[in-house]
């Protein structure tokens, strides 16, 4: 049935308050089951063989002393994985980044694997598996990998994007432009010019929970798989597809789920568990280490960008440009297209162009993080901007709101935009106490804005009544924060009833319809829409209930608080009907009472953010502190209010971590030399202060309660707030990302020497 | 692989002796264990020491403090008196890693680990800390700067095993100090060490001090012309930069993830400048 | 008659254009006359295209209305983390 | 290889297996007496997420071999809750939203009772030191903070209770 997706601009009971979150106390009692935390008779535990190498032919993979060895029950290798893809590249990639085939294309790059008795075993039987590899010349930067000479890291790919359809292999597999207006004409009318090149290294997610999965596969041809992802649905598709097994014979159930950012919307190793277990019979545990989370499980880009911004005295951007050059790993993908679209979102522009380059290499496969490419493009924009400001000796804040987007104005990825936020958070900014704060010796204070689509997608949910009128609403889409909570508010508002009256449930693939990942923000937004929608369907039938009961037409009976209500003069004498009542009378008023929706979420609001930090830096070491933090966002409707503040707090930290000391180091020989939590440097408890939030609600006006996606917004602007902020701390500009003691401090050393020289 | 938890030193040293293949101590295991996960080492025997009650105390005597090898970096933060004598030993013991880290880690374990980036060393080499060796051929005592040679060697022989470390008796007016820099404010490696210990004279003047640099070499570099700089001061400015400059000159470090032999060679000195400072606090200095 | 803008990864597909008139009244009519007119968007369309109608994104929903006169572009269909 | 038999109390029960001498606390815990509470994060010691308490002291079980616990008291985050009665970390931390994906959480929880054992009125900078060693991905440690500050002012509150019902 067609439902009304329109913002009702509805007052709310019980959506907007913070209550305990229904899955709290099995996560406090160690009781909740993640990844790794399940177990099947006769079980047997998995283990992959990965390339040491960068890039290398695999001439030869001799198995046998593997296979001879007392408990192993399972030795694969590609051969064991046909490519059953017929032509779909995408699909194919997949497979190739799961185990190779014929080339190991990064170091940790699968190359066979195990299944034995115990974990000792598999990991002896490991050591005996004899490869023998031919070195191939490797590149790793993304700026290399676009010099005519540079190693080709897929010699089918040819670039898209140009005309005219180039014949040579080349690691840049698509540009992308977009923007409107002429930037050249522009930057003509400009008094003020900047121009400057960022690079920012490439990072992981870092979830605390490393991939893990339980396969089990028949001779049947049926099977399970219980696995930490974030779209349990997408998994059994892909796996499906990879492995020949029909959709319906596989049920996947996701598991709680130990953190994702996006790196669990990607399949890894699942079809290598499921080979496993298909080949030994056996249920197959699969659980990636620390290192090879890191080796072989997506990072985001590492990347290189460009930019350029002409304004006039008065503060008006006359023109922007900005070219960005990202690193996707050894498999082409959108991530510098989606760098390009997100560069200027946040101001409104007669003169803007992005260029976007994905660029292959020979690193793990690239995969979304949190508002995926959208950090670096602001990292570089909000930077320039900063500069743009100074030049033309105007606040960086006035400087933003004067050239913000609004309601109305074209997008530079092309649509025009409805009502957006980006106005009002710079408001806040320039109003909120933290700007008026005094700053110490050595400190320095930065804010920068940032932008995300958000979306919607395919979502199905179940919302059934029981016998004493409590609601189970089954949902789709995998909790990655808090959603459960907010979507029991969701379903108690639309019902009338108390939030306790309700529980919320992932189901597995068997047990509900399709529904798309829980990424770019759309968890609550679209099971959201779905589970009011389901409970309105509901409440048609508790009307119909009603009716019966009562004997009058349907058409008289309302919904209100919770009961149903006869309406009319002719039916005041009877008492409202309660939920309870009419589930206790169900199986003699038609039998059970359930809500159900299907919806594409389409019409997500696109939200925004603008931030502002304090940093303190020690001119002598370059050691940077963290001292304020305050996040600034348009949520839409915060449905759970702990639980957007808590994404608002989550991004902002990752983003933090991003700017000051997390990157994945490459050695000469093109191996990971920081695999593990150590070295690769996420922040600690001491490391932050508390993070201060200010949630904005501009409604969605395509959401009913005006949700907009909340997730992914917040590690959009730190990396620029903090650039600027330490640039305003230590009196230099850092322009390359993780801007750790020892770049800072070479920067500070340098601008001695510079001011020395003249 | 086998598992021993012998009852006495020469048990274990016997053990040890006796292995055939490779044989590893176990104390806190911070540093074992971590190689056996990354598949470093797959030892043959290990022998947990914990069990041996002579390695298990913080002994104080006329001679000083005995520190046994068994005992954890915590139990030197709650040990008033050795915090009172030595507060940069101890703060550079309760600087290895997190609580987590801080109830297994051990001194003696951060000394035979070899990494030039060891926190204790530094502290303990300014000190002037002194090893307990038992081994076959009985028991002999080095300086603890004798102990390791290079980045994950040691010139302890098959079958020896440190008892403890001792750290000398303190005259009075005296003070030490330790400070690394590391990129977090916790669970970090670090990028450089500085100790200092000295003893003041009449007047607050510096009459004795040893200066150490970690992470700036293979090994510890103990750095007399540092010393040299601040004794017959009251650390004034330009005494703390020679002391600085000594440093600077004394450090032959490495490009590596951590940091650049910039970096590391800049920030030496100002550290041992800082650590300076503090000991002379610590002595009672003004 | 629309007129539909492109971004830039889609202009080579239709020829460079940075926009075409097309008579569609859902998002399904317009995808399918684009790769009528130009076959080379058929591999977009396949690895996912997403259509904005006055500013709204629809990804899935390609029994969208288009309303005459409507602002539209055709983008490349969005990743999230 | 020959297994190593260990005895031992776990959350006050006493508690047998046989593991291998190069296991890990970690792996005996989850792998043979069912306590999955302990999660791997790094195995390196670097997360946390494994911590428990043994003979009082907190460690990451991930760093202490099976056989070492022989005769020894080991605390997991299933034994933190008495009877039906749950802990002030456990209730604080629902109460202040102070878990995401909760992975990290008995780690934390694990901690914070080692820190309140030991010190019942941390001040923030002390509650974020003594957390230093666990990781968390998700919260920004904000309302894990506040959850820690918030259960100290419980526990404080019980301990004087306790006095009080000594010196009747």
């Amino acid at each position: 049935m067609a439902h009304d997706k329109r913002y009702t601009n509805q007052e709310f009971k019980i959506v907007g308050t913070r209550p305990p979150r229904p899955d709290g106390l099995d996560k406090v009692t160690g009781r909740a089951k993640y990844g790794a935390d399940t177990f099947a008779p006769g079980q047997l535990d998995g283990l992959i063989l990965r390339s040491p190498h960068a890039h290398a032919k695999i001439k030869n993979i001799n198995t046998s002393r593997a296979e001879k060895l007392k408990g192993v029950k399972a030795v694969i290798t590609s051969d064991d994985l046909p490519d059953l893809t017929n032509g779909n590249r995408g699909m194919f990639d997949i497979l190739e980044n799961c185990m190779a085939r014929g080339r190991a294309l990064y170091d940790g790059h699968a190359v066979a694997a195990v299944a034995a008795i115990d974990a000792e075993t598999a990991r002896r039987a490991v050591k005996l598996i004899k490869v023998d590899y031919e070195i191939l010349p490797h590149v790793t930067d993304v700026d290399e990998a676009m010099k005519p000479d540079a190693p080709i890291v897929q010699p089918h790919v040819r670039t898209s994007g140009v005309e005219p359809k180039p014949r040579k292999a080349s690691n840049v597999s698509q540009v992308s432009e977009f923007g409107h207006g002429d930037v050249d004409a522009g930057f003509k009318e400009a008094d003020v010019i900047v121009e400057k090149s960022y690079k920012t290294e490439q990072t992981h997610q870092g979830y605390i929970e490393p991939h893990a999965c339980l396969a089990s596969v028949g001779p049947d041809g049926q099977g399970e798989l219980w696995v930490t992802t974030q779209g349990h649905f997408f998994f059994r598709n892909t796996c499906a597809a990879l492995l020949g097994m029909d959709v319906a014979k596989l049920k996947v159930t996701a598991s709680e789920i130990g953190g994702g950012f996006g790196g669990k919307t990607h399949v890894w190793m699942e079809p290598v568990a499921l080979a496993l277990s298909r080949k030994a019979n056996r249920p197959v545990k699969l659980v990636m280490s620390r290192e090879e989370v890191f080796r072989a499980s997506g990072p985001t880009c590492s990347t290189s960008v460009d930019v350029k911004i002409g304004a006039k005295k008065d503060g008006t951007i006359t023109a922007a440009l900005a070219t960005l050059r990202y690193q996707n790993g050894p498999f082409p993908a959108v991530w510098a297209m989606l760098g390009a679209m997100t560069s200027w979102a946040c101001y409104d522009l007669k003169n803007v162009k992005s260029v976007g380059y994905d660029v292959l290499v020979n690193r793990p496969k690239v995969a979304a993080y949190r508002a995926p490419s959208a950090p670096m493009a602001a990292f570089a924009v909000e930077s320039t901007i900063d500069q743009v400001a100074a030049r033309i000796g105007m606040d960086p804040v006035d400087f933003r709101i004067k050239n913000a987007a609004r309601e109305g104005t074209r997008a530079s990825y092309g649509p025009t935009y409805g009502p957006i936020g980006i106005g009002p958070t710079l408001e806040a900014v320039k109003n909120h106490p933290h700007m008026k704060a005094r700053l110490g010796k050595n400190q320095g204070r930065g804010m920068a804005c940032g932008f995300w689509f958000n979306f919607g997608g395919q979502t199905c949910v179940d919302l059934n009544i029981g016998i004493d009128g409590t609601v189970t609403l089954t949902v789709g889409t995998v909790d990655v924060g808090g959603s459960r909570a907010s979507l029991c508010l969701i379903a108690a508002e639309e019902l009338g009833i108390a939030y306790e009256r309700v529980r919320c449930h992932v189901a597995d693939t068997a047990s509900l319809g399709h529904n798309d990942t829980t990424e770019g923000s759309r968890g609550t937004f679209s099971s959201g829409m779905a589970a009011i929608f389901a409970a309105r369907d509901a409440i048609a039938i508790l009307r119909d209930r009603a009716a019966k009961t009562w004997e009058i037409d349907v058409e008289d009976v309302a919904w209100e608080a919770g009961n149903a209500i006869a309406k009319g003069v002719a039916h005041g004498n009877l008492a409202p009907l309660t939920l309870e009542e009419l589930a206790a009378a169900s199986p003699n008023t038609g039998g059970p009472i359930a809500g159900h929706n299907e919806v594409v979420a389409d019409g997500a609001g696109v939200s925004f953010a603008s931030h502002i930090c304090d940093v303190e830096v020690d001119p002598e070491t370059g050691a940077t502190k963290v001292i304020r933090y305050t996040v600034i966002q348009d949520a839409g409707k915060a449905i759970h209010p702990d639980y957007v503040e808590g994404q608002f707090q989550g991004g902002a930290a990752q983003g933090i971590g991003w700017a000051l000391n997390e990157e994945y180091v490459y050695g000469e020989d093109g191996r990971l030399q920081n695999p593990g939590f150590l070295d690769y440097r996420i922040p600690d408890c001491s490391d932050l202060p508390y993070i201060d939030t200010q949630i904005l609600e501009i409604p969605n006006p395509n959401h009913p309660y005006g949700v907009r996606g909340v997730g992914a917004t917040s590690i959009v602007p730190p990396l620029a707030a903090i650039g600027n902020a330490v640039s305003n701390a230590a009196g230099v500009r850092m322009t390359h990302v993780p801007m750790s003691p020892p770049r800072i401090l070479k920067a500070i050393k340098d601008e001695q020497l510079d001011i020395a020289a003249d | 692989m086998r598992y021993e938890a012998p009852a006495t030193t020469r048990e274990a040293a016997t053990l040890m002796a006796r292995a055939k293949g490779s044989a590893f101590l176990l104390a806190g295991g911070t540093d074992l264990l971590v190689r056996m996960k990354i598949g470093l080492v797959e030892p043959d025997l290990i022998v947990d020491i914990k069990h041996i009650p002579a390695m298990q105390a913080i002994k104080r005597s006329a001679a000083g403090f005995r520190i046994g090898a068994g005992v954890p970096a915590v139990a030197m933060g709650e040990n008033a008196a050795l915090k009172k004598a030595w507060p940069g030993v101890v703060e550079a013991a309760n600087l290895i890693g997190s609580d987590q880290i801080q109830s297994r880690c051990t001194i003696v374990g951060n000394l035979c680990n070899a990494s030039p980036a060891a926190d204790t060393v530094p502290a303990m080499v300014a000190a002037g800390a002194k090893v307990a060796i038992v081994g076959p051929r009985g028991r002999r005592t080095v300086a603890v700067e004798k102990v390791v040679t290079g980045p994950g060697v040691t010139s302890l022989k098959k079958g020896e095993i440190v008892e403890a470390i001792t750290l000398p008796r303190r005259p009075p007016k005296s003070g030490d100090a330790y400070l690394r820099f590391i990129p977090r404010t916790e669970m970090d490696i670090a990028v450089v060490g500085a100790a200092v210990s000295l003893t003041l004279g009449a007047k607050g003047v510096v009459k004795q001090a040893r200066v150490t640099l970690g992470a700036v070499a293979p090994t510890v570099v103990l750095v007399p012309a540092a010393a040299k700089a601040i004794v017959g001061t009251k650390l004034e400015k330009d005494a703390l930069a020679e002391l600085a400059a000594a440093c600077a000159a004394a450090c032959s470090p490495i490009d590596d993830m951590r940091g650049t032999i910039e970096f590391r060679t800049e920030v030496a000195g100002v550290l041992a400048r800082r650590a300076a400072k503090i000991a002379y606090q610590r002595a009672g200095g003004k | 008659m629309l007129e539909v803008n492109f971004s830039g990864s889609f202009r080579d597909a239709v020829d460079g254009a940075a926009s075409i008139s097309i008579e569609a009244a859902t998002i399904r009519e317009l995808l399918r006359k684009l790769v009528e007119r130009y076959p080379r968007m058929q591999s977009h369309v396949e690895d996912g295209v997403a259509v904005s109608i006055n500013g709204e994104i629809f990804r899935d929903s390609w029994g969208e209305a288009i309303p005459a006169g409507a602002e539209v572009f055709v983008l490349p269909r969005i990743r999230g983390g | 290889m020959s297994g190593v038999h260990v005895s031992t109390t776990i959350n006050g029960d006493p508690a047998e297996f046989v593991c291998p001498p190069g296991e890990t606390l970690l792996d005996a815990l989850r792998n043979r007496l069912g306590l999955t509470g302990a999660k791997e994060g790094c195995g390196t010691g670097d997360c946390g997420a494994c911590s428990v308490i043994v003979d009082g002291r907190l460690v990451c079980s991930c760093l202490v071999l099976g056989a070492e616990v022989e005769g020894r008291e080991v605390n997991t985050v299933e034994g933190l809750a008495n009877g039906d009665t749950l802990h002030p970390l456990q209730t604080k931390f629902i109460e202040h939203a102070a878990l995401q994906c909760g992975i990290c959480t008995p780690g934390f929880l694990i901690a914070a009772k080692a820190l309140l054992d030991r010190n019942p009125d941390p001040s923030e900078v002390e509650i974020r030191y003594a957390l230093a060693g666990n990781l968390c991905r998700c919260t920004g440690y904000d309302k894990i903070v506040r959850a820690v500050d918030a259960a100290a002012k419980e526990v404080r509150k019980e301990v004087r209770k306790e006095a009080r019902k000594k010196r009747r």
